[in-house]
Parts: structure tokens; C-alpha cells; sequence
């Protein structure tokens, strides 16, 4: 296991192996979502209490989700790069960053429109999850404005690396705080988690499973780049490219 | 636990090593495979034209630089599993000298000597040697870049340590200043001390030197 | 333990020397230290003037304005906390001092509070009488200031820390703060709001004081990182 | 099928997430797609121009 990790770990092994199995992840994970989509669409019964909007709930889940997955791998890998000095995590956390931004918008924006006909306004300030969620998105362009602004790679690794650490216990702190003080404010009645049916929350499974596996295989293609940005300088990425076959 | 004294500390011999150094700034490789030993009374000199990575090897011999590969050791112990030790036994000297302009100098060496260990020298003789004694009073602003120099030079002989790391000593020095500095070194190695320097003009000295290259 | 004159300073005598020497620097250049104060009360004029001076909208809004104008202000100051250290190459000489690099860090953020913090915590509460906010309300103002700038100086170094040496320092600075201080600001604002409205406030007193203690036994260290980072 | 579509006077913002969805999905892809093509062309014309000099 630890071998596997080590040789995983090496960039031209990984270079080679995200290869094969980014456009696998892709294209299964698309599968699932064009199914999860049709089934939440069309063939699901609509929620008696929201209407149809409820429909919204299979993009949304997802994309929150995947947002706060995105910072758990952004901030692992950043602890795993200072710790153990392995780069190929750095390029990780370089990766994930725009990804997770992408996705925390659009749960904001899903979240927003989803709000508009359940509580008549397109932002709710004292709904703990969202305010929790903007303040993820103003993290994501924290980190990323901190990696852009410091010209030299391995150093722009490790402050954002202690940025995106810092980050991570933040976020509990801030779920917390924005919690209690939505308590004050009487926050508006949010949905309360009813008990969905099953043949609502299939599709809503395979559509987070799909999700997954499409950011998989977009982390995968950005660490790609990633990685050959950084080993430019090396024989391995010298012979890739200068052999007639190329290796795009 | 007992700390050391300074007389026992000098008693012993220390070593500096350095095993197949790599650093890479940005988008340079500024040295590769490069390896040194330095023992107590000898003088590392780091040589090579401005810009070519002098600073960024004394820097990075020091700790404040992470090494792309290699490992420095002090007495044979890898620095970064002592670093406090380690830099208990160095005091560095650089262009930027670490001194505030709106303090006076007894101001800036008495925060000095609460972080490191000191000498028994009396400080007094010291600047008096170093011909700063008249301006104990005055904030460093109003001295000149000399004159800020020769006291960053007191700070050095007051702590007491047995490596001295001097990135470009002789900059902003007059012949007088460069001769006082060689023989500080001199004496400082005649005892038992060591000092790695880094400079980009031929130095001449008597002391037992080791020099490395940088192309 | 028998030491010898010669050993190395104890902790708390390197942690001392830096706050020491800080404030010494602060006394010789007041500006640093007004500056932020003077920020401080000109945001809390733009308040009333730019949403009407009635008296109740006024006691409403007095908490809230208050503590972002003291977020404001001390993210000013936090600008320069490291940066002429890194200009005149103390910074070297801190990093390469054989006392661990956390402590000598906690006695400059200690020095920052000194200077920026606990001056607004006794200026809050002129502007708070202005505000019209009830005397026992402004002493809980001036309580969650105090614990609340000692996080907000604390978590501030580790961004002054990871931007000191870039060209655009400043704003980057306030990009990568403002987020993680607002859990600060919610709690020490709402809690003056309860003191206000005669509610129990004591949750977010307690909340701010084990943010405090919590930064005060985490944040040097990533401070201490950060510097080492930024230094290379 | 007019109902379907409709949802039941919820069309506007079923659909405009979805397609939000679709758009930003589209976005990121084509993006680090981007990335890769001029990252991998900057090594290449760099390398080819080293090969030359050689």
C-alpha cells in the first residue's frame, strides 16, 4: 500500500496513469448524471410540500457538496505537502482551488434561485448555510489570489498550504458562529430535512456519485497540467515531448 | 540538563558540513551537488560574481532556505533536527544589518543580547575598538552606512557563538574598515571560532580557507 | 540546572525583549499608532451621517458600526507588522535566533495588541457615548473589544505573515483576513446587541474568550511558519 | 410533455439552474483544457527552441 502511494506519488507514473483514467471517470460520470437529470426532471413525482422546485435540490446538493470536498482535498494535500514534502500533493491543492470556486458559486447561485420561490427573496443573510458558503467562496479567492500573487512555485505552495490549513479550522468556526447568530435573528423557517422518499433520493445518489466523478476526472487534467508546469526542467517531460508520438 | 559555558563550549571542536547540495530559485538551478566541511579556526569563503547565488547558499546554509536537495549538518547532527541548537551557535551578518533605524545602539544590542548568548568582552572596549563608542547615544538613522556597519560588527564580537556567518562584509567599508574586519576574523578564528563569507572580491587572510565556487 | 551566564536568554526573556522593543519603536513613532485610531473614529463619523443621526437608528446600529470600524482599523494596522522587520533584515535575525521563532512571534503580536488593540478598546467608548449607547452596555463593548483584538492581532499576523514581501501586500492582506475575522466580529457585535436589548449576552463573551485563548496557543506557530515561508 | 417543462410554474428556476449547472461545468472543463494545451505548447516551443541552439 505505502509502495503504491510512493510510486503514485512520482510524477511521471502519475502523468501516465491520470491519463488513462481521467476521460474513464468522465464519461461514467456522465453517464450517471444524464440519467440522475432525467429521472430528476421528468420521471420523480414532485415534492408536495415545494412543487417541481424541489427538482433544484439535484443540482444543488451536488455542488455544495463538491465545494467543501474541494477545500477537505485543497487542505489535506496542503498538510500532506508541508509534512511530508511531497510536491505532487502541492499540485493537488494548486489544482482543486478553482475547481472548488466554480462549485461553490454555483451552489450559491442554485441556492439563491432555489430560495427566491420557497422564501420569496433571492438571499436569505441569516440562513447559516449560505452565509457559510459565501464565506468558503471569499477563502477559495483568498487562496488563490495569495498562490498568484508569489512569482516562485515551491514557495507559493507552502504559504498557501498554511492559508488553506488556517482556512480549514476556520470553517467550523464560522459554521458555528453564523449558526448562533441566526438563532438570534430568527433566521427564516428553512426547510426542515423531511424524509424523502426513495424514489427521490436514488437519483440524487447517483447524481452526487456522478458529480464525484467528473470533478475526479477535472482535478485529474488540472494536476496533469500542474505537474508538467513544474517538471518542465526534467528528462522525463523532455523526452515526452520531443518523441515523435508526442504525449498530450 | 546543564547548559554548556562559553569556555567549554570553545574547548570543543565543531564542525560544519554540507553533503550534495541542490537549489533552485524560480526558475534557475543555482548550485548542484555542492559539498563542503568546515572545522573550529577555518574560514569558508563563498566566492563568485554578484548575483550568482552566494546569498541564496549562505542563506540557505544558515536554515533560512530550503534546499532543493542535500542536508547541512553541525557536528555531524542534520541542522534541521537541532535548528535551536544550531542557531544558538551562529550570528549572522548581512547587508540588510537587522538594526532599527529609530533605536540608539546600546538600544538595538540590548535587544540582542536578551535573545543569544553574550560574551564576558565588556561591551565598552568593544566599541571602543570598533571606533563607535562616541555614538552610543545616537539613534542609528544618523549614523552613517559605515558606521552601521561597525555596529551590526559589535553586535557579533559581544555574542557569544563560535560560528559567524558574514554575507558581503566588506560592503559600505573604507581600507580601514575591510583591515579591521580580516582581523577579526583572524582572531576570531585563532581562538576556535569559524565563519562561513560570502564575497564577490579576493580576500586575503591567514587563516586556514576553504573556498567554493560558484559559476 | 545550573546556568551559566553565558547560556541562552530563557523564553520569557526573549518573548519580553520583542514586546519591549516594539513599544519602543511605537513610542518613537506615534503616527503608526494614531493612525488606526483616528481611522477608527472617522469610520464611525461616515456612519450616522451617511444613514440619518436619529437617536434609534443610532442605538441600533452603534454595536455593529463600532466593531467593523475596530476590524477595520486593526486590519490597517496589521500591515505593518512585519514589514519593515523583513525591509531591514531583523526578520534574518529573528529567524535565526536560538529562541523558537513562535515566541519571539507572540511577543511582536503581543506588542501590536498593546498598540493597536487596547488603544481602541479605551477610545470605543467616547464613540459609544456618542452612539448613544447605556453605560453598562459600553462596558461590554470594551469587553468583547479587548478579547476580540487579541484574536483579530493574533490571526492577523499569520497574514501579515504570508504577504509580507509581496507588491500588493495590502489588499491581498485584506482578501485573505476578512474571512476568517468575521467570526469574530458576529460575536463580539451581537453580544453588545444582546447587552443592549437586555438579553443574555454571556455565550458570546465566553465564544470570544476561547477564540482568544485558542489563537493564542495556535496561531504563533503558523505565524512562525508563514514568516519562515515568506523569508526565503 | 407542456407540463413537464413548465413545472408547474417553477420552469424559470428549475431550468435556469440546470442550465447554470451545465454552463459552469462547461466553464471549468474548457478552462483547465485550456490551461493544459498552452502549458504543454510553452514546454514544447521552449524545448524545441533549446534543441536548436544545441
Amino acid at each position: 500500500m505505502w509502495k503504491w502511494f510512493h510510486q503514485l506519488a512520482s510524477p511521471p507514473y502519475f502523468y501516465r496513469i491520470s491519463a488513462v483514467l481521467a476521460p474513464w471517470l468522465a464519461i461514467l460520470g456522465l453517464i450517471m448524471i444524464a440519467y440522475g437529470t432525467w429521472q430528476g426532471l421528468f420521471v420523480v413525482p414532485m415534492d408536495y410540500q415545494q412543487g417541481d422546485a424541489f427538482r433544484i435540490i439535484y443540482v444543488h446538493v451536488p455542488s455544495a457538496y463538491l465545494s467543501m470536498m474541494a477545500y477537505m482535498i485543497m487542505a489535506t494535500a496542503g498538510a500532506i505537502g508541508l509534512i511530508w514534502r511531497i510536491k505532487l500533493a502541492h499540485a493537488v491543492g494548486a489544482a482543486a482551488a478553482p475547481i472548488g470556486a466554480g462549485f461553490t458559486f454555483l451552489a450559491l447561485c442554485t441556492g439563491s434561485i432555489w430560495g427566491k420561490p420557497m422564501w420569496g427573496t433571492w438571499w436569505e443573510w441569516g440562513d447559516p448555510r449560505m452565509m457559510s458558503e459565501l464565506i468558503l467562496l471569499f477563502l477559495y479567492f483568498g487562496y488563490m489570489a495569495l498562490r498568484s500573487s508569489i512569482d516562485d512555485t515551491a514557495k507559493a505552495d507552502k504559504a498557501s498550504a498554511v492559508l488553506a490549513l488556517v482556512g480549514i479550522v476556520n470553517v467550523v468556526i464560522v459554521h458555528f458562529s453564523v449558526e448562533w447568530w441566526s438563532s438570534l435573528h430568527q433566521g427564516q423557517t428553512v426547510f426542515k430535512k423531511g424524509t424523502m422518499d426513495a424514489d427521490m433520493r436514488i437519483p440524487l445518489f447517483i447524481m452526487l456519485i456522478g458529480f464525484t466523478l467528473l470533478f475526479g476526472s477535472m482535478l485529474l487534467r488540472r494536476i496533469r497540467t500542474e505537474v508538467l508546469y513544474r517538471e518542465r526542467r526534467t528528462r522525463w517531460v523532455r523526452e515526452m515531448i520531443l518523441s515523435p508520438e508526442g504525449g498530450a | 540538563m546543564r547548559r554548556r559555558s562559553a569556555t567549554e563550549r570553545k574547548a570543543l571542536t565543531h564542525k560544519l558540513s554540507a553533503d550534495n547540495l541542490t537549489l533552485i530559485r524560480g526558475e534557475r538551478c543555482l548550485f548542484q551537488g555542492l559539498s563542503f566541511a568546515l572545522e573550529s579556526g577555518g574560514l569558508l569563503i563563498l566566492e563568485g560574481r554578484n548575483g550568482c547565488g552566494k546569498t541564496s547558499l549562505i542563506r540557505a546554509i544558515a536554515g533560512m532556505l530550503s534546499l532543493e536537495e542535500g542536508t547541512i549538518y553541525w557536528n555531524d547532527v542534520p541542522v534541521e533536527k537541532q535548528r535551536q541548537e544550531f542557531h544558538g551557535n551562529l550570528v549572522w551578518l548581512a547587508h540588510r544589518t537587522g538594526l532599527k533605524g529609530d533605536l540608539t545602539l546600546v538600544e538595538n544590542l540590548g535587544f540582542e543580547r536578551s535573545l543569544r548568548a553574550h560574551s564576558n568582552e565588556d561591551p565598552e572596549e568593544v566599541y571602543e575598538r570598533l571606533g563607535i563608542a562616541r555614538l552610543k547615544k545616537l539613534v542609528l538613522r544618523s549614523l552613517s552606512a559605515g558606521q552601521q556597519r561597525r555596529v551590526s560588527l559589535a553586535r557579533m564580537l559581544l555574542a557569544d557563538v563560535p560560528l559567524w556567518f558574514m554575507d558581503e562584509p566588506f560592503t559600505n567599508l573604507d581600507r580601514e574598515g575591510r583591515a579591521l574586519v580580516m582581523e577579526l576574523v583572524e582572531e576570531h578564528c585563532s581562538k576556535g571560532g569559524m565563519c562561513v563569507m560570502a564575497a564577490h572580491q579576493d580576500v586575503e587572510i591567514s587563516v586556514p580557507t576553504t573556498r567554493v565556487k560558484i559559476q | 540546572m545550573n546556568v551559566s551566564m553565558q547560556a541562552s536568554p530563557g523564553l520569557l526573556t526573549g518573548l519580553g525583549a520583542t514586546t519591549k522593543r516594539d513599544l519602543l519603536l511605537a513610542w518613537k513613532r506615534p503616527g503608526d499608532v494614531l493612525n488606526p485610531l483616528f481611522f477608527f473614529a472617522m469610520v464611525c463619523t461616515l456612519f450616522p451621517l451617511a444613514v440619518g443621526p436619529s437617536a434609534e437608528q443610532l442605538e441600533f446600529s452603534g454595536p455593529g458600526v463600532l466593531w467593523v470600524a475596530a476590524l477595520l482599523a486593526t486590519l490597517l494596522s496589521l500591515n505593518s507588522l512585519f514589514i519593515s522587520d523583513f525591509e531591514d533584515g531583523s526578520l534574518d535575525q529573528l529567524l535565526v535566533s536560538p529562541q523558537p521563532l513562535p515566541v519571539l512571534v507572540l511577543g511582536k503580536t503581543l506588542a501590536h495588541w498593546l498598540t493597536s488593540g487596547l488603544p481602541l478598546v479605551f477610545v470605543s467608548p467616547i464613540l459609544a457615548i456618542t452612539y448613544r449607547m447605556p453605560l453598562s452596555v459600553v462596558g461590554v463593548m470594551m469587553l468583547t473589544l479587548a478579547l476580540g483584538t487579541i484574536s483579530l492581532s493574533l490571526l492577523g499576523s499569520i497574514g501579515a505573515a504570508l504577504t509580507v514581501g509581496l507588491h500588493r501586500g495590502t489588499a491581498l492582506l485584506s482578501l485573505l483576513i476578512l474571512p476568517l475575522a468575521m467570526p469574530i466580529m458576529i460575536l463580539g457585535a451581537n453580544a453588545v446587541s444582546l447587552a443592549a436589548s437586555n438579553d443574555i449576552y454571556s455565550t458570546g463573551v465566553w465564544a470570544l474568550g476561547a477564540y482568544a485563548i485558542a489563537s493564542l496557543s495556535l496561531a504563533p506557530y503558523a505565524t512562525a511558519a508563514a514568516l519562515r515561508i515568506s523569508n526565503e | 410533455m407542456d407540463g413537464g417543462f413548465a413545472m408547474g410554474g417553477y420552469g424559470a428556476y428549475v431550468w435556469s439552474c440546470y442550465s447554470l449547472t451545465f454552463v459552469i461545468v462547461v466553464f471549468l472543463s474548457w478552462r483547465g483544457r485550456l490551461r493544459q494545451k498552452r502549458v504543454y505548447r510553452d514546454i514544447e516551443v521552449r524545448l524545441k527552441a533549446l534543441e536548436d541552439r544545441e
